[in-house]
């Protein structure tokens, strides 16, 4: 099923939880989904008889543009070998989006380490600890605003 | 027949100890060839060379390695039960000698010639749990833990087994002294008890039996000492060197020089007990081959065989897992020894 | 025995441990030798591979994926190329699309050798470990031919490859296939077919299908359940689509398909396949330039790209985001081993120490590919 | 009971074939290679340390630009009319040298043996050599200088250009005081109808500015 097929059947169930679709972008076309419903919709994506969006491929987190930060969620469907591409738009003053561990368990890990570099909390995760960097590093460095620290316990950082 | 040193010095304890001096100058080099060979044969199993830095052939490879050992600090770390820390490798390393005494290594060379020498010698072997135990337990490091409990459970429940198997032959030779079993399978090779021992044609029928007890006892005793498949207590991929970790220095090599020394007792025994003992081959056909000097040399042959099939088995087969490592004491060995035990004694009734 | 009291036993394996496979650390919660929980805990080798990709341009990111699974370097190469000229819509010359078939299979059979021989060192058994080693050390022998490098190549390029390959090489590989097939039974009647071997792996660590979807476990992890999927096949990229190959998946034979001995022996069948598709490349490959595509300046379009390709370990992926300056936005490398290691706890709780590491083993993980 | 006997016979047999094939092994060619006496004959595109001819090296800077990890640092300095770069002041193939390279050192410690340096480069004088034998026991001496002047020469040439931007500069302040004073007199010229002149001097105020290092 393609992008925009599945875009008119979520338009249909949440109205205002789904954002504008976007087909021009090379290459591959998505649509926005925001922040505080992607938890229902995928689960809608994952048990919907005709979608069955079963494997959550890739959930990457990136600093969007100067004040968002964004959620990239790549799905397939082991069952009917559809992909899907979501993002969830979320503002760097409150960056909270739902978690969607408890619909794919791929996400969890994912999640963290989204959290870990690119600095989103996401609400309701069992357990949102940093995963790639120690426990008391500070900053998130995927942001585009981050300054490497210069010291990290007492060792200097950059070589 | 009379030990050659009383008969020559006298029966005195200054003898005695005269005897035990071949005997651990023997032991003490095997065990650093037997290192040696452990990585030559490991090496050539798997297309290396193996040592040849020290020398063309690194024999003396081992030797300096022990030397370097020598050297190194022994560190006792600080949460460890020094007491029995420290004692553990001695404990180890003497119990793997005790067993030494009741070796005949030659029709008139034996240390003690015990009437129990059999059963003397599988209550002394398993005593070496003790001492890993104490290891494992003193190191006071989680996986060093781990390994000693496995080893108890190990050797102890292997122990059964090793006597089973070993009690065939002593039905049929209807003693427990080392010596007699030797003397008993005179005449060559067919008279070994893997062949069925001296007889007439009826023993063929032991030769089955005898084969699979053979086995049984072979693979027993690699538990005993702790060889792959069965070397649970320093399975390095999982218990990273199991009761060793903490030790280091000459309490390590102790560990080292222990196992193999108690791998050639095993080896020894099983050999007089299967194999003949001292006895040549040939038998009555040469008797040249079977004077004292050649006897010593068939004994420590037929040893130095069955620890090289030890090492060979070692480098080829994976490490079994504890649950089963226990599964294949109680639920497989045990019941065909005893019914080996059982066909014997058919045997024995019937012809 | 009632009143004596026991009390769970926390164990540290790792991050130095032999065989987690690198700097892997698992907590593991004991009762006696049963496991009764683990923790995996990651990052130990954390290079920063997403950060430094946006300071990189985009030719000069490739030797950085090199690194990240340091075993099968060609096939990280591969995804990231496939992702950028997916944004730059670059046409491939035929030659460099079979060359780069032809390595990635022998790259994969030499990631596979490695998973098998560690496999057998984890069970204790340390020969098969060193002849697995031997066949390995001719792989990368090939790859020193062709580029010059043994482990980290940068052969792969946009649009095209480093070097074209010469006829010693075709020459070798011919030589190579005809040696390998044998070593490979060998292998197998050593350590895949020993019963003490298939008793340590069977019935151990089943991850059931839904379990392996559902936590992202790919390639020979999730082909171990039984699912008959592989990218190259059903999602393809590059030209895999014109070759023969079948797709192995745990039959079950031993134990139940889904544990560890099934995960293992889809390992030691793929192989063969990739031998079949190198013999059905090696032959036909068309001539031409393998620079004639490459860019001169690579600057896709504002855009973004996901490529999803099979890699030994598993399904690897790309999400590149272009802003269309010379620089990559957003480099996103979607790790097998990072999602087929998060599913450990679940299936190894109730087994035993010896068995976590088992199972472990059976992941093929690279911790250079976890962290990144 | 079957699946009992069955297991002994294939724990028996599994093993057996398996202390066959070792043992097989054991007499079997070692593929050991005794590196320090043997060697293995390397391949020609081997990739290792790399080498730069700096006969051939125009200071582009090209290869620096390529580099991954940025071990290689390019300094240099434009070349004053009458003074040569190196001997001939061409490349082998003839091109001419505008730059002396007074700094060009690679950081081995860094390099990652990618070989991106050296495609890009015009005149192909940066290659990787098979050489592999360069441990060292401090860091710093992985950082290899291959620029053939020496510290001292480069200071030397350094001065020369910027004595020779100097007089360059000179002579455009003069030409440029010329030009104003003649847009002077041409202003006065037309200022004799006007009742009060413009002020003067404004135009002669020139940027400071000139790029030494290139």
């Amino acid at each position: 099923m393609e992008t925009n097929e599945v875009y008119e059947k979520l338009k249909k169930v949440f109205e205002d939880g789904i954002g504008e679709l976007k087909t021009d972008v090379p290459v591959d076309p998505f649509f926005f989904v925001s922040a505080d419903k992607i938890n229902a919709v995928s689960l809608f994506l994952r048990d919907e008889e005709s979608l069955q969006f079963d494997n959550l491929s890739c959930l990457s987190g990136m600093d969007y543009d100067k004040d968002n930060l964004a959620v990239v969620y790549h799905l397939y469907s082991y069952v009917h070998h559809h992909k899907l591409v979501v993002k969830v738009v979320v503002p760097k003053s409150n960056p909270v989006v739902n978690t969607v561990s408890d619909v794919w368990a791929a996400a969890d890990w994912h999640e963290r380490e989204a959290y870990d570099l690119v600095g989103m909390t996401f609400e309701g995760h069992p357990d949102l600890r940093r995963i790639l960097l120690p426990e008391d590093w500070e900053g998130h460095p995927l942001r585009k605003d981050y300054k490497v620290p210069e010291f990290y316990r007492g060792m200097k950082v950059p070589y | 027949m009379e030990n050659i040193f009383t008969q020559w010095f006298g029966d005195n304890i200054l003898t005695y100890v005269l005897i035990t001096i071949p005997v651990v100058i023997y032991v003490s080099v095997f065990a650093l060839y037997a290192v040696l060979a452990e990585r030559k044969i490991s090496a050539w199993i798997s297309n290396r060379i193996g040592p040849n830095r020290t020398d063309k052939y690194g024999l003396i490879q081992t030797i300096l390695d022990a030397l370097k050992l020598v050297q190194k600090e022994i560190i006792n770390p600080s949460k460890v039960d020094k007491g029995l820390y420290t004692m553990a490798p001695f404990i180890v390393f003497t119990a793997a000698f005790m067993g030494y005494a009741v070796l005949p290594f030659s029709s008139v060379f034996i240390g003690a010639d015990l009437n129990i020498g059999l059963f003397y010698f599988f209550s002394i072997s398993s005593l070496s749990v003790v001492g890993v135990l104490m290891a494992g337990w003193a190191s006071n490091n989680k996986y060093s833990l781990f390994g000693g409990m496995r080893t108890v459970a190990q050797i102890v429940s292997y122990e059964i087994p090793t006597a089973l198997s070993a009690v065939v032959i002593v039905m049929l030779a209807g003693t427990l002294s080392m010596q007699k079993f030797a003397e008993i399978q005179s005449g060559g090779l067919f008279n070994w008890y893997i062949f069925g021992g001296p007889g007439d044609l009826w023993k063929l029928l032991l030769i089955p039996i005898m084969v699979i007890s053979f086995i049984i006892l072979f693979a027993s005793t690699l538990a005993e000492t702790n060889r792959t498949p069965f070397d649970l207590t320093e399975a390095d991929s999982e218990l990273v060197a199991g009761v060793h970790i903490e030790y280091s220095g000459m309490m390590f090599a102790m560990f080292f020089f222990a196992e193999y020394a108690q791998m050639f007792a095993v080896s020894a025994v099983i050999s007089t007990l299967f194999l003949g003992g001292w006895q040549s081959p040939f038998g009555e056909l040469i008797p040249f081959l079977n004077t004292p000097v050649f006897q010593v040399f068939w004994f420590l042959a037929k040893g130095l065989m069955l620890v090289g099939v030890q090492i060979w088995v070692r480098w080829t087969v994976p490490r079994v897992r504890i649950d089963q490592l226990m599964t294949i004491c109680w639920k497989y060995f045990i019941p065909i020894t005893l019914v080996n035990l059982f066909l014997v004694a058919l045997y024995m009734i019937l012809f | 025995m009632a009143d004596i009291r026991t009390e769970e036993l926390t164990i540290n394996m790792g991050p130095q441990h032999p065989s987690t496979h690198g700097v892997l650390r698992l907590v593991l919660k004991l009762n006696g030798e049963i496991v009764q929980d683990v923790r995996p805990e990651i990052g130990y080798l954390h290079r920063c591979f997403e950060k430094h990709a946006e300071a990189m341009t985009y030719p000069q990111v490739i030797p950085y994926t090199d690194r990240m699974d340091y075993v099968n370097s060609m096939s990280n190469e591969l995804a990231y190329v496939l992702a950028v000229e997916k944004l730059l819509g670059i046409e491939i010359p035929e030659r460099v699309e079979y060359i780069r078939v032809i390595m990635c299979e022998l790259q994969r059979i030499a990631s596979h050798l490695v998973a098998i021989g560690t496999y057998g060192n984890d069970a204790g058994a340390f020969t098969p470990f060193l002849y697995c080693f031997i066949d390995r050390e001719k792989v990368l022998e090939l790859f020193e031919i062709v580029c010059g490098a043994r482990m980290l190549y940068n052969y792969i390029w946009v649009g095209g490859l480093s070097h074209d390959i010469t006829p010693d090489f075709i020459k070798k590989t011919k030589e190579f296939i005809t040696y390998f097939r044998p070593r490979i039974k060998q292998i197998n009647d050593l350590l895949t077919y020993n019963k003490i071997f298939i008793e340590r792996t069977i019935d151990i660590g089943i991850l059931p299908v839904d379990v392996a979807i559902n936590a992202g476990a790919t390639g020979p992890t999730l082909r171990g359940s039984g699912i008959k999927y592989d990218l190259r096949k059903d999602d393809t990229y590059s030209i895999y689509n014109k070759f023969e190959f079948d797709v192995c998946v745990g039959t079950g034979e031993y134990g139940t398909i889904g544990d560890c001995w099934n995960r293992y022996i889809v390992r030691a069948h793929e192989m063969e396949q990739s031998l079949r598709i190198i013999e059905q490349a090696i032959d036909v490959i068309p001539e031409g330039d393998v620079q004639s595509a490459v860019p001169k300046r690579v600057k896709p379009v504002a855009g973004e790209a996901y490529i999803r390709t099979e890699s030994p370990k598993g399904e690897l992926a790309y999400y590149i985001v272009s802003d269309g300056s010379l620089n990559p936005y957003r480099v996103k490398a979607r790790s097998p081993s990072f999602c087929n290691v998060s599913v450990i706890n679940q299936i190894s709780r109730g087994h035993m120490i010896a068995d976590v590491v088992m199972i472990l083993g059976s992941f093929d993980i690279v911790l250079g590919c976890i962290d990144r | 009971m079957k699946e009992y006997f069955r297991n002994i016979y294939q724990a028996f047999s599994s093993i057996s074939i398996g202390l066959g094939i070792t043992f097989r092994h054991m007499f079997q060619k070692s593929v050991t290679i005794q590196y320090p006496e043997q060697r293995l004959q390397l391949p020609e595109r081997e990739r290792n340390r790399l080498f730069v001819n700096m006969e051939d090296c125009i200071g582009c800077d090209q290869c620096a630009k390529a580099c991954p990890v940025n071990c290689i640092d390019i300094s240099t300095v434009k070349v004053v009319p009458g003074d040569v770069v190196g001997k001939t002041g061409v490349t082998s193939q003839g091109k001419k040298k505008a730059l002396h390279v007074t700094d060009f050192s690679i950081d081995f410690a860094k390099c990652c043996y990618c070989q991106l340096c050296v495609f890009p480069c015009p005149t192909d004088c940066i290659y990787m050599t098979d050489v592999f034998e360069f441990a060292a026991y401090k860091r710093n001496v992985l950082k290899y200088q291959f620029a053939d002047l020496t510290p001292e020469q480069g200071i030397e040439k350094k001065a020369m250009y910027e004595k020779f931007a100097l007089e360059q500069e000179e002579k455009k302040k003069q030409a440029a005081i010329e030009v104003a004073a003649k847009k002077a007199a041409e202003e006065k010229a037309k200022a004799e109808t006007k009742a009060e002149a413009k002020p003067e001097g404004t135009s002669d105020a020139k940027p400071e500015t000139d790029n030494k290092e290139s």
